[in-house]
């Protein structure tokens, strides 16, 4: 009880700084350790399995991509790191907000208690359904159709950052691994591990916290750290190996809806004899899209006029 | 046991907003780096005692998982800035 | 008070807080970074609330916001790719402009 | 007995944890802060994973323990020397090295840094 009551108190002065300070970085590294803290919350609520995706993204991609983003903003406009200021005329909409909040507040907390809670009847379907795991089975047989849609806003979001990255040009030459042996040894040791205990998610979430969102996310942090350490040369957007791997989870799963539907008459129903396997092969190709879309990311589009300068200099 | 175990959670985790102190008076980037990394420790601690205490397994995945990726960031915040270094002494 | 309400509050307080910023601070990155937390108070709300029916996490919500998180983080990688374009056509303090001075 | 060992153990572990904090918020700069996350808290967290084997039940969750413990030695180990690095070039104001991996710390303060 006292942690929880220290707990929430962390995570709301750790928002309050970040989203008050003047300095980018703080709030990058406070943003970060707010993800790690908020996976503590989930932790004490009970959704371990919303920790593991939490932690797998607060510790690998997220702070990876703000870091990146300021660094990429510090080449391109340096102005952008200062003076980031609140609107002074402004500090009327604070209050507005917490006045908000706090009605917001009390509407929740004098809420009825749900008057039919779905956990119950989900809990009551889950031994009928293709996975153990009352998260999985919710994830990928209940409501599988919302899954094929997320994993459709990921390929979305990805092909909008290549737009905008159009004729990114070649990756300058990574740092090596004599350049930076300490590392490399490391990334030599994590990455397998890294690699093995996503497979052992993935196979873990038919029956217990873990599953496809957790072990992609997992994988992801382990191709950032190759890519960061220069284990991993990008592959240009247009690289035909890199669309195969970030569309194969959206048109496998896609492939799956439209057999059951001819095979079973309904969408994504599975069989009765063979549930199982449909989701894991479904969540094993769903993991590798999902680990190749985040990590892609997170590659660097050198600036180029940048480095002409860097040359006047 | 559990109520020694819960207090200690609790012990790591004023620790923790402890140090996060360093995060905010910096003054270096370094610094907030390894108050992060000492989050990542400590965090780690935390998700064992609390797996140990409530009796779920699954929470000694977490931090597995924390783990792994705990260099990630500090790998990311050095490494990136060294490639183009690189790029330019190379064009030099 | 009890957990039923420290969890809930504490989601209320994020989104306020993050709405505030959202509003009121004029850096894109700190716009970015204010609708994750924004994010993460709803995640917090939908998780804690239906939790006082009963015991144990609604695996539904828990569903809703495992997938909203890593979607979450594609809507901030967009918005960061956004962020870095606009900052190298527009020359400006990190406020949000869309003409050349 | 045992219990007792286990509680002698948390409280070494603890004692470690706020060896470190108090480390990282007294020591005067970034090289001596990294003493506190390379080794009083890899070793508190020794104590804690100590502990907690003699608690558990199963010998894979033991080893499971000293894995996480073995993976946060390494990590830590490897970010303290990455951010040491990006100490002594913040510091020096430095951006770069020379080939031969050694810091012109000197050429950088005569202006020469750019090569």
């Amino acid at each position: 009880m006292a942690f929880d009551v220290a707990l929430c108190v962390l995570v709301a002065g750790l928002a309050l700084r970040l989203l008050t300070t003047r300095d980018l970085f703080e709030a990058v590294i406070l943003f970060v350790s707010f993800g790690l803290a908020l996976a503590l919350v989930w932790v004490r609520i009970g959704a371990v399995d919303v920790a593991l995706a939490e932690v797998a993204l607060g510790a690998g991609v997220t702070g990876a991509l703000l870091v990146n983003a300021r660094r990429r903003l510090e080449q391109k406009a340096p102005e952008w790191l200062e003076a980031a200021h609140y609107r002074p005329a402004a500090a009327v909409l604070p209050a507005l907000c917490g006045a908000f909040a706090g009605v917001a507040g009390l509407v929740a907390l004098t809420a009825p208690r749900a008057v039919q809670p779905l956990a119950p009847r989900i809990l009551e379907r889950v031994p009928d359904a293709a996975a153990t795991n009352p998260v999985t089975a919710v994830l990928l047989d209940f409501r599988a159709y919302d899954t094929l849609l997320e994993i459709g806003v990921l390929v979305a979001g990805i092909t909008a950052v290549w737009a905008l990255e159009r004729g990114r040009p070649a990756v300058p030459p990574a740092a090596t691994a004599e350049d930076e042996p300490v590392l490399a040894e490391l990334v030599r040791w994590i990455v397998p591990l890294t690699v093995m205990t996503a497979i052992y998610l993935t196979w873990l979430g038919a029956y217990e916290p873990g599953g496809a969102f957790q072990a992609g996310a997992l994988l992801a942090g382990a191709g950032v750290l190759m890519l960061a350490s220069g284990f991993l040369r990008p592959y240009a957007p247009h690289s035909p190996v890199l669309r195969t791997v970030v569309a194969a989870g959206l048109f496998v799963f896609a492939a799956a809806a439209l057999a059951t539907v001819f095979a079973e008459g309904a969408l994504l129903r599975y069989p009765a004899a063979g549930g199982y396997v449909w989701v894991l092969a479904i969540e094993a190709v769903l993991t590798v899209s999902i680990a190749a879309i985040l990590a892609e990311f997170f590659v660097d589009v050198p600036s180029a006029p940048q480095q002409a300068s860097g040359e006047q200099r | 046991m559990s109520m020694a175990l819960h207090g200690f959670a609790l012990f790591l985790l004023l620790n923790v907003t402890a140090g996060l102190v360093r995060i905010a008076r910096g003054p270096t980037a370094p610094d907030r780096m390894l108050a992060a990394q000492l989050f990542g420790t400590t965090g780690v601690a935390i998700l064992l005692v609390l797996a140990e205490a409530l009796d779920v397994r699954a929470l000694r995945d977490v931090a597995l998982v924390f783990a792994l990726l705990a260099a990630v960031l500090a790998v990311a915040f050095v490494k990136r800035g060294r490639v183009s270094d690189h790029a330019r002494r190379n064009r030099a | 008070m009890s957990d039923d309400v420290v969890f809930p509050l504490l989601g209320v307080f994020l989104f306020g807080v993050g709405f505030a910023a959202f509003v009121g601070r004029r850096h894109l990155l700190w716009k970015i970074i204010a609708v994750n937390v924004m994010a993460s108070g709803v995640s917090v709300l939908l998780l804690t609330l239906p939790r006082r029916a009963g015991e144990g996490v609604d695996p539904v919500p828990q569903a809703m916001v495992l997938t909203g998180i890593v979607v979450m983080v594609a809507a901030t990688a967009l918005a960061l790719a956004l962020a870095v374009r606009l900052a190298g056509l527009s020359p400006g303090d990190g406020r949000h402009r869309h003409t050349r001075e | 007995m045992m219990d007792l060992l286990v509680l002698l153990l948390l409280a070494c572990g603890g004692f470690f944890f706020l060896a470190g904090t108090v480390g990282l918020l007294r020591f005067p700069d970034v090289l001596t802060r990294i003493h506190t996350l390379t080794k009083a808290d890899n070793l508190g967290l020794g104590f804690t994973v100590l502990a907690l084997a003699l608690l558990a039940d199963s010998w894979i969750v033991r080893a499971k323990l000293v894995l996480i413990w073995l993976l946060v030695i390494g990590a830590t180990a490897t970010t303290g020397h990455l951010i040491a690095r990006a100490g002594l070039e913040a510091r020096d104001g430095l951006e770069g090295r020379d080939e031969t991996g050694l810091e012109a710390r000197d050429g950088a303060r005569l202006g020469a840094g750019d090569h």
